[in-house]
């Protein structure tokens, strides 16, 4: 399940409802990314998202349906957020839940490195000297590379 | 041809979206990039820098041999910087 | 920090509190254990978490602190139940934050993989064929190896 | 020397603590162990499966060789299982 929307997100009530009545559940493993106040370019005061509109939900749902391939997981939920933000805010969530935690865990860190590489989001941070876009970094790319198929 | 440009290209396109028709000759991606950085200074300044442009075409990520085609809807942006830490 | 408690807890306000106004953290994983309805001995109405007050304590005390020395982290979170629990119900919270994920993301495993086999806890589970004491996994024992330190 | 049981050791042994006068010539676990068994039916059957009996002297985990003393707190239980999955 993929969602990506303007508002705030309250990560134990997507978990909650991600669980449901699934009594067969014996562990989520979740990741919150948050707004951090550093950048590279110095403090931020706040930043902007943009994203594909369509590409962008087409593409969470296919890194998802990958996910469920890969790994046994009970269920898999990605929540990430567009607009204005400030250090502190939630932007994303990633939540899986397997009845076995190295599944959850690896199926997690996945998503987390997938979105990072391969999510239509933009990132526009707002600091001393303005507005800048940020950059790819070279190590994201390594942390996605690691999971390519053999 | 729907074009949609994001983040740095499209403050440097000086827009988000254009309605383009393809000439004959422009069959695929790269034939496509060449294409529009010949049709004003703001392609240009937008599509400078090739290496760092991805493209995708009707929402797939696409390479530079990928065909493209009246009907499809292009995006062009710079490597994207997801909302992680 | 460290907990162990009879009573339910919520991960959302346990990792609020744990990131505080620390606004350098990118990232937080946790991961949440629930107990399952289904046990290897069948279906379970509930189990009963016995553990050694004090040496519990000290024991996750120990293992936050090596979390904190091998890898670089923000925060750090174990809250974990005892006494009777029945199916759905949250057991355990193992939490991270760091700034960097992957450093997030190994941390939280290591707790998980320790607290299976060397926090004192033991699961007396209520099956349909009476109480009895869970024995351990031989993989839990595996996947707790893989930390050791070379 | 305080003596606690845990899980299916407790039941077995019958009490979850008890308070022992130690022999002179008990010094270390494996020696403890062995004259534990010694006292009582509930005691062998407590401890009749040795290699899955875990023990903790003074709240951190011990082995066969290391040392005990009268006024240590030992601890005796079978592997754990704590509460994840």
């Amino acid at each position: 399940m993929i969602r990506v929307q303007r508002a705030a997100f309250d990560p134990a009530e997507e978990i909650a409802a991600l669980v449901g009545a699934n009594r067969r559940i014996g562990g989520v493993v979740s990741f919150v990314g948050l707004v951090r106040e550093m950048a590279e370019g110095g403090a931020i005061a706040a930043m902007t998202l943009e994203h594909y509109p369509g590409m962008t939900e087409r593409q969470l749902e296919a890194v998802v349906a990958e996910a469920e391939a890969r790994w046994p997981l009970d269920a898999c939920l990605i929540v990430h957020r567009y607009g204005r933000l400030e250090p502190g805010e939630r932007i994303v969530l990633a939540a899986v839940a397997s009845s076995h935690r190295d599944a959850a865990f690896d199926a997690c860190r996945f998503l987390v490195d997938w979105l990072k590489t391969k999510a239509p989001f933009w990132k526009l941070e707002e600091g001393p000297a303005g507005a800048r876009w940020v950059a790819e970094k070279a190590e994201d790319q390594a942390a996605a590379a690691r999971w390519a198929q053999k | 041809m729907k074009v949609l440009y994001f983040a740095w290209l499209k403050t440097r396109r000086g827009l988000a979206e254009e309605e383009l028709t393809l000439p004959a000759a422009v069959t695929n991606v790269a034939e496509l990039l060449a294409w529009l950085r010949t049709l004003s200074p703001g392609h240009a300044a937008a599509l400078a820098d090739r290496p760092v442009v991805r493209v995708a075409v009707n929402q797939e990520y696409a390479r530079a041999e990928d065909k493209v085609a009246p009907g499809d809807e292009v995006a062009l942006f710079p490597p994207v910087t997801g909302g992680v830490g």
